[in-house]
């Protein structure tokens, strides 16, 4: 009996005691990110891990000012309607488990993936292959596919990866390899020295998933990490002391938005969403929350996207009292605890959230707050950001707040025709429909023509101020920590690269 | 009670345990608005818009469309397997990923126990020797104060302390002592509170017994007098505190182990109770539990060793 | 028997706090009647000054009024799963006394299986399944909460009715109900009172932990655990809002720790 | 020779307070102290080896050789036998070794005994009690285990007190057996005890304590057959075995208030503790019962009050079978007075409420009135809670209580054993009286067969085997 003790006590301690490595530092030539976004499966599609550091790349990539140049693909070209487009694919290209990249993996890559990434937008009938060229063939003319192809979530990996379904590696084409991804919480990646491009300096990066705000600002704070993403505003004010790292806010194309279920009585009136428009304070939101009063959003976009930025249109508005005037022509009436009655029927709504932008939770309450002021009663649900996605996928969302990013795909009408075209996407419109409205997408999805283009621009971002289908609150200010430990570091108002392989250890 | 007997009933506790968490989970799932279905296809076509036809065909392929009752039978005999299916997030095992978070959470958990002990033992054993003296004053009050505390909120002032401010520790890093040390601290900080009260009272107790007094007019020396006669008595409580030692540990577990972003068994429960991932929800749960039930075995096996003559 | 703790000195602290608890609970909400859901966007996270006892918190909510509401719901909560737990315990372990035999057996071993289950772990399942609010947590609190009970009221209770009292009694010919009011109840409540004191200090911590991992509390509710979570971020900038909603915990969990120990506690002897 | 006296001793301790002048107690003799319970008997004990008993004052001297005692004189001169032996031992040891710790830090180099497993030969233990923990040994085994530390301890004297405590006749008679080897060691032995039979086998010289003093000090023969002071005489008449016989029960018809047929119990199937016993009790009639403990006595007594269910055999209250119907009719007519009076009342509650409330209430309402002067009480006690009320006074209360249900059956369960002679004897002859005037059935339990002889008109014996017999006394 004793002995057995004794063997429990030692298997304990056995177990305990298997410690792995170390911690790694800076000294070992690596460098650690803390992000709020889980890995999740190694699909391209699935996780932004894998492109934002460089292990997988796209067909195409926007350059700082917007243009789409090429990545994997050399060039392209589209035949004179723009139903067909063929993408040269780049030659001497080898993914991280020595295959090379064909023109055959590329097409398998973008058939496979096709439903689950941006080219789902895109009218696509047909991907095909024919020498080092990748055939996309599609129903009506599309003008802006190679800007779809530049999404994050079009990244192509090697013939291999394509076969099992969620496997323990991938390989991808960039400067990055993942080198151990054991660990659902931590991707470790190493530098890819065949990179066909400009190759990394820095050898080796870990990618930490770190869901805890108050957590990566610490880690930034006691300089465990390189970088630390999504940081709360107030860590500006919180690292000030702190030596080794510099907060960084950067304005980027991306709003945070109340995301309503236009699907849903009452919200599918349109008097009834540009009331929770007038109720929403944003100059109060932007300057106390935000932390930036200039973020208060006026319009869907905001001035950094001057062509998407129509300084015509009247600006939002916070005013309980039309706000009020507007549930009451539509039908309501207040009830003996303040809630707005229609047939019997509380004017309630559960409003979902999620906290890898650590803001979000926060407006969410002073929302739930400003609309019981006109009458409507909010629950608040917080989870991760599946809670979104999901409740899109099933229809059970009623409300969320949301943030998005217009330049995912380099071109705002990506993000558009995304969001609000035919029924809307998750960080979009739910349940809107207006053919008037898709019908101008499609038609801008073929034009060429810039003065056409801007006519058709400021028709539909007039036609989603009107009628809300998704009510802006804020811009956005990205706020991150990075280690003065590194130079070369700039951040991309695109969001798909880190830009790993830039950076260099500061002297 | 023999020790067939002991075990027989630890067994059934256990399984009757492991088939209410399961029943729990289940039923709390199937009761759901949501469509579990969509769901699974959602998390399994990550990215992807699922619509109806898509969630059918996972309906078919994990047989969602059998009767519930059928189901039923079904997910308890896998949970009886320890088969608790795939996650809704990774998509991975959930066995693995229990495996994977478990070796983390056990390291903090065994050392963090054993810290705890060594802190509240002789920190008890010092109070109930000098009870009444100011020494006895302010370690009574540090313990209680401990115990009043919050764990979470021991663990963010560590944080901040010992990471942030020192420096002294790290947040990243699943096993090296930097990383370590801070946590096992805050969970034996954690656990010593009242198990050190429990000591108190009890050497105390065992100290007042006439059987001590007795022992001294025996001849036995003084300072021989708590090792050979006292010890064994006053372990007893302590002993049958140990269930609720065990019970704090899992709590702590949990809530340290959000704070410090420590990847165990807790962290990724709270992740996936936040991604509603049910399937690595019910893993970790029982996981826990069953962890929890394995230690209480253990120190019941324990308590049977030391006082069997007792039960005959 | 019973085991009394030797600890009997400071529990007119433990009573002072507790009613100092009780009353603020109670009244500090008419008496600061500050609508603790009232937003300020234009002064967040002031600090603490004439309009604002406690300074406001990130929404420029009165941080006072918040900890007055907090009270109400955590005190709320934990007293009503107590008294149901009490209830609930309480008669489960009767139809054991009085029934005997194979119904006495499984409900022991049903309450010994439901004990040895970490309450909070079920709680956090299923509050996340079921949605929060305060009857949903009530209700799962409740279930996790009652076997103590059980276990106590029937262990002491098996000790008073086969004691030679309860015998003279019975042979007297006194009711069941009498001897149940008279020299079972009032032998039984102490325990469950001292036990319920501990119990409701443990639950609110437990809600407050809830509040803290955002589990099955939803905002606005005005919750310490959710409060601290919330302000934590800000710790540099407001130090005294965060205090506070520690400070409201620390206290009534130690108020009512001293006040348990007053009263006769015991380890029933069900193993 | 080595001596131990008192020189001035003032004691107290709460309620009692013991004056002491002088005594002398003197190595290779035994001395006996007596006394009523409340006389201060253990205080002195208590003075003598210098154990510490809380909330003891103490003036005056213990003296060794005639010089006053450095230290308390248990650690190496005095070895006390506690009244409790079963919380002297340390529950989780075998009693083997905690035997050995005397003889590895107290050996008496004079004592012949060199190994436990020696002595508790002589003490009447084998190798495999040695083994046990004190919870798996009777009292009486851990009793002797005592004797056999104090019989190698290294001492001048042994201080018992009350050793006879709670045991019944036969193993009262092995302690008093193994006494003797102290006087044989020749060491000094003094002996606290309230029951003279023990006195009497022991004692070379006897102190009767009255209230608070010393009542008489003598030589045994002397103080035992010709008392001098009132303490003593009171004493000696109380001590069962001088008694007056009760006058034998005229015989009555027969008419069985209780009746037991081919009765057999067991709590295990396998071993039954009572098999095949008949019996009759008639009314007017007390009948003594007899046996070791753990015997199933009480047992017995259960089955004829119906809170018992035999496994086989037939039990009839009046003539006629048990059933429930005839249970509830006359539950309140079958009493039962318990061994413990402390344990029979609610701790909890006034006596007053308990006789308003949970007392049959006679149709004679003086009866009460009656009982209570008779055995002089006052009507404040009621006011109070049992345990501000002294253990005679309890009992006492309990036996109004019993009484006034007016039994047609009692059982009396070795009634206040606990208590010393004058209260024993004083519940025993109330419900003596009882039974003859209401011609009420009484079944007396007890291991003392002396007051059986005295008060019962037949005396059956439980053997170990749960066998029921009469036994003769011509």
């Amino acid at each position: 009996m004793k002995h057995f003790f004794l063997a429990a006590a030692v298997t304990g301690a056995v177990i305990s005691l298997t410690a792995a490595p170390g911690h790694a530092g800076p000294a070992d030539d690596t460098i650690r990110i803390a992000s709020p976004w889980k890995i999740g499966a190694l699909i391209p599609s699935a996780s932004t891990a894998l492109s934002r550091t460089g292990v997988v790349e796209t067909l195409t990539m926007p350059t700082t000012d917007g243009e789409i140049v090429g990545l994997l693909a050399e060039s392209w070209i589209p035949n004179d309607t723009l139903t067909e487009w063929r993408f040269k694919i780049r030659s001497g290209v080898s993914f991280h488990d020595g295959s090379p990249l064909t023109a055959e993996t590329v097409a398998a890559n973008l058939t496979k993936f096709q439903e689950q990434s941006s080219l789902r937008t895109a009218p696509v009938t047909n991907i095909a292959f024919e020498g080092d060229e990748v055939v996309v063939k599609l129903d009506r003319p599309y003008s802006i596919l190679p800007a779809v192809l530049a999404d994050w979530n079009t990244g192509i990996v090697s013939a291999a990866n394509l076969t099992d379904e969620t496997g323990d590696s991938v390989a991808g084409t960039g400067p990055f390899s993942v080198t151990d991804a054991s660990d659902p919480t931590m991707l470790k990646l190493s530098a890819n020295d065949d990179y066909w491009g400009k190759k990394a300096t820095i050898s080796k990066v870990e990618y930490l998933f770190v869901p805890d705000a108050q957590a990566r600002q610490a880690m930034a704070q006691a300089g465990e990490v390189e970088f630390a993403f999504s940081l709360p505003v107030t860590a500006t004010k919180m690292l000030a002391s702190a030596d080794s790292v510099q907060v960084q806010i950067q304005a980027i194309p991306r709003v945070r938005a109340l995301k309503l279920n236009g699907g849903l009585a009452p919200l599918d009136e349109v008097a009834v969403r540009q009331a929770i428009s007038y109720a929403i304070d944003r100059k109060g939101i932007a300057s106390s929350i935000v932390g930036n009063p200039d973020t208060a959003a006026s319009q869907l976009f905001p001035a950094s996207l001057p062509a998407w930025h129509d300084t015509s249109l009247e600006p939002f508005s916070h005013d309980p009292a039309k706000a009020a005037e507007l549930l009451a022509s539509a039908g309501f009436t207040k009830g003996d605890d303040g809630i707005l009655i229609r047939d019997g029927d509380r004017f309630e709504i559960e409003m979902r959230t999620y906290d890898s932008r650590p803001e979000l939770p926060v407006i969410g309450v002073a929302i739930q707050s400003m609309l019981k002021e006109v009458g409507i009663e909010v629950t608040m649900k917080q989870g991760d950001w599946t809670v979104i996605s999901d409740g899109h996928t099933d229809g059970t969302l009623e409300a969320g707040i949301v943030s998005d990013s217009f330049v995912y795909v380099p071109d705002p009408i990506g993000a558009l025709s995304e969001n609000f075209y035919k029924s809307g996407g998750f960080w979009g419109s739910m349940n809107w429909n207006n053919d008037e409205f898709d019908a101008l997408v499609e038609t801008y999805q073929r034009t060429v023509d810039p003065e056409k283009l801007a006519q058709l621009r400021t028709d539909m971002v007039a036609m989603i101020h009107e009628e809300h289908p998704m009510v802006t609150v804020t811009w956005y200010d990205d706020v991150h920590a990075v280690s003065n430990n590194v130079s070369n570091f700039t951040f991309d108002v695109y969001e798909r690269d880190f830009g790993l392989n830039r950076l260099t250890w500061a002297e | 009670m023999t020790l067939a007997a002991l075990l027989a009933r630890k067994a059934l506790l256990i399984l009757t345990i492991t088939l209410l968490v399961a029943s729990c989970s289940f039923w709390a799932v199937h009761l759901l608005p949501e469509n579990i279905a969509m769901q699974i296809a959602a998390a399994r076509f990550s990215g992807t818009e699922p619509n109806q036809q898509l969630a059918e065909v996972v309906s078919q392929s994990y047989g969602l469309d059998r009767p519930i009752l059928v189901q039923y039978a079904d997910w308890l005999a896998g949970t009886l397997k320890l088969d608790f299916g795939v996650s809704l997030v990774t998509g991975r095992d959930v066995v693995q990923d229990i495996a994977h978070h478990g070796q983390n959470s056990l390291r903090t958990v065994f050392w963090g126990f054993i810290a705890g002990v060594a802190l509240a033992v002789p920190t008890g054993y010092v109070c109930a020797r000098f009870a009444g003296s100011h020494l006895d004053t302010v370690l009574t009050v540090f313990s209680a104060a401990i115990s009043t505390i919050p764990s979470f909120l021991v663990a963010i002032v560590m944080v901040q302390l010992f990471v942030v401010e020192l420096g002294l520790a790290t947040l990243s890093g699943t096993s090296g002592w930097a990383r370590l040390w801070v946590l096992v601290l805050t969970i034996a900080l954690s656990i010593s509170g009242l198990l050190s009260r429990v000591v108190r009272t009890a050497v105390i107790d065992v100290r007042l017994q006439p059987f001590m007094l007795h022992a001294l007019i025996r001849g036995v020396p003084e300072r021989e007098l708590f090792w050979r006669h006292g010890l064994k008595n006053a372990l007893r409580p302590v002993l049958n505190y140990l269930p609720v030692v065990f019970m704090f540990l899992i709590y702590d577990v949990i809530v340290i182990e959000t704070v410090f972003n420590y990847h165990g068994l807790g962290w990724a429960l709270i992740n996936a109770v936040k991604a509603l991932d049910v399937p690595l929800m019910q893993g970790l749960v029982l996981a826990l539990v069953l962890f929890y039930l394995c230690c209480t075995t253990l120190s019941d096996l324990l308590t049977w060793r030391i006082y069997r003559h007792k039960a005959s | 028997m019973s085991h009394v703790s030797e600890a009997r000195r400071p529990w007119k602290l433990g009573i002072v706090l507790t009613l100092l608890f009780v009353m603020t609970a109670t009244f500090g909400p008419l008496l600061y009647a500050v609508d603790p859901n009232a937003q300020n966007l234009l002064s967040v996270l002031s600090p603490p000054g004439a309009q604002y006892p406690l300074g406001t918190d990130q929404l420029g909510r009165d941080v006072l009024a918040r900890l007055l509401h907090g009270a109400r719901y955590s005190a709320g909560i934990a007293i009503a799963v107590v008294v149901f737990s009490i209830a609930l315990g309480c008669i489960l372990a009767g139809i054991a006394q009085w029934s005997g035999g194979m119904i006495s057996t499984s409900l022991v071993m049903f309450s010994d299986a439901v004990y040895a289950l970490p309450g909070l772990l079920v709680t956090l399942l299923l509050a996340d399944v079921l949605g929060g609010g305060a009857m949903v947590i009530v209700f799962l609190l409740w279930i996790v909460a009652w076997p103590e009970y059980f276990r106590l009221s029937y262990s002491v209770g098996q000790q008073i009715v086969k004691s030679d009292h309860v015998l003279a009694s019975r042979l007297a010919g006194a009711s069941g109900g009498r001897i149940f009011r008279l020299q079972v109840l009032p032998v039984i409540l102490p325990y469950l009172l001292s036990l319920g004191a501990i119990s409701v200090g443990r639950i609110v911590l437990a809600i407050a932990t809830l509040g803290f991992l955002g589990v099955g509390i939803a905002p606005p509710q005005a919750e310490w655990g959710m409060m601290i979570n919330d302000l934590r971020v800000y710790w540099q900038i407001s130090p005294i809002q965060l205090a506070a909603p520690v400070i409201a915990i620390v206290w009534v969990v130690l108020a009512l720790l001293i006040l348990s120990q007053s009263m006769p506690t015991t380890k029933p002897g069900l193993n | 020779m080595n001596s131990l006296e008192a020189r001035n001793l003032k004691l107290s301790a709460g309620q009692l307070s013991l004056d002491v002048p002088h005594l002398r107690f003197k190595q290779g003799k035994s001395c006996c102290v007596v006394g009523r319970s409340g006389s201060g008997k253990s205080l002195l004990a208590a003075a003598l080896s210098g154990l510490p008993v809380p909330g003891m004052a103490m003036t005056g001297d213990v003296c060794l050789n005639g010089s006053p005692a450095d230290g308390p004189l248990w650690k190496d001169h005095v070895f006390v036998l506690p009244q409790e032996p079963a919380l002297a031992l340390n529950p989780t040891m075998p009693v083997g070794k905690q035997l050995a710790e005397v003889f590895r830090w107290r050996s008496d180099h004079a004592c012949s005994c060199r190994s436990p497993g020696a002595i508790s030969a002589e003490i009447g233990l084998d190798q495999d009690d040695l083994k046990k923990i004190p919870g798996q040994l009777s009292g009486g085994m851990q009793q002797r285990i005592m004797i056999a530390m104090a019989l190698v301890a290294r001492a001048s004297f042994v201080i018992a007190d009350e050793p006879t405590k709670g045991l019944d006749d036969g193993n009262k008679k092995r302690i008093i057996d193994l006494f003797g080897r102290f006087r044989t060691s020749g060491r000094g032995l003094i002996v606290i005890t309230h029951d003279l039979e023990v006195a009497s086998a022991l004692a070379d010289d006897i102190i009767v304590l009255g209230d608070g003093h010393i009542a008489e000090q003598g030589l045994a023969s002397q103080v035992l057959t010709n008392p001098r002071s009132e303490a003593t005489r009171e004493l000696i008449c109380n001590a069962p075995q001088n008694w007056p016989t009760a006058p034998a029960t005229p015989q009555k018809p027969h008419c069985p208030v209780v009746r037991l047929e081919d009765v057999t119990f067991g709590y295990r199937r396998t071993t039954p503790i009572l098999s095949e016993a008949t019996i009759e009790i008639d009314g007017g009639e007390i009948v003594g019962l007899l046996g070791p403990s753990g015997s199933g006595k009480s047992t017995f007594g259960d089955l004829c009050l119906a809170l018992q269910k035999p496994q086989s055999g037939i039990v009839q209250w009046f003539g006629s079978n048990l059933n429930s119907a005839l249970i509830r009719k006359r539950r309140t007519k079958f009493q039962k007075l318990f061994q413990n009076p402390v344990t029979s009342f609610p701790p909890n509650l006034v006596l007053r409420d308990v006789f308003d409330k949970l007392t049959p209430q006679s149709a004679d309402a003086n009866i009460k009135d009656e009982l209570m002067s008779r055995l002089g009480l006052t009507d404040d006690l009621l006011l109070r809670r049992p345990d501000q009320v002294s253990g005679g006074e309890l009992q006492r209360l309990a036996i109004i209580r019993v009484l006034l249900a007016q039994p047609s059956f009692l059982v009396c369960d070795e009634p206040s054993s606990r208590l010393d002679m004058s209260v024993q004897r004083l519940a025993i002859d109330v419900i003596a009286e009882y039974s003859s005037q209401y011609s009420s059935a009484v079944l007396l339990i007890s291991h003392n067969e002396t007051v059986l002889r005295k008060r019962a008109n037949r005396v059956f014996e439980i053997s170990h085997e749960g066998r029921l017999s009469l036994k003769s006394y011509d």
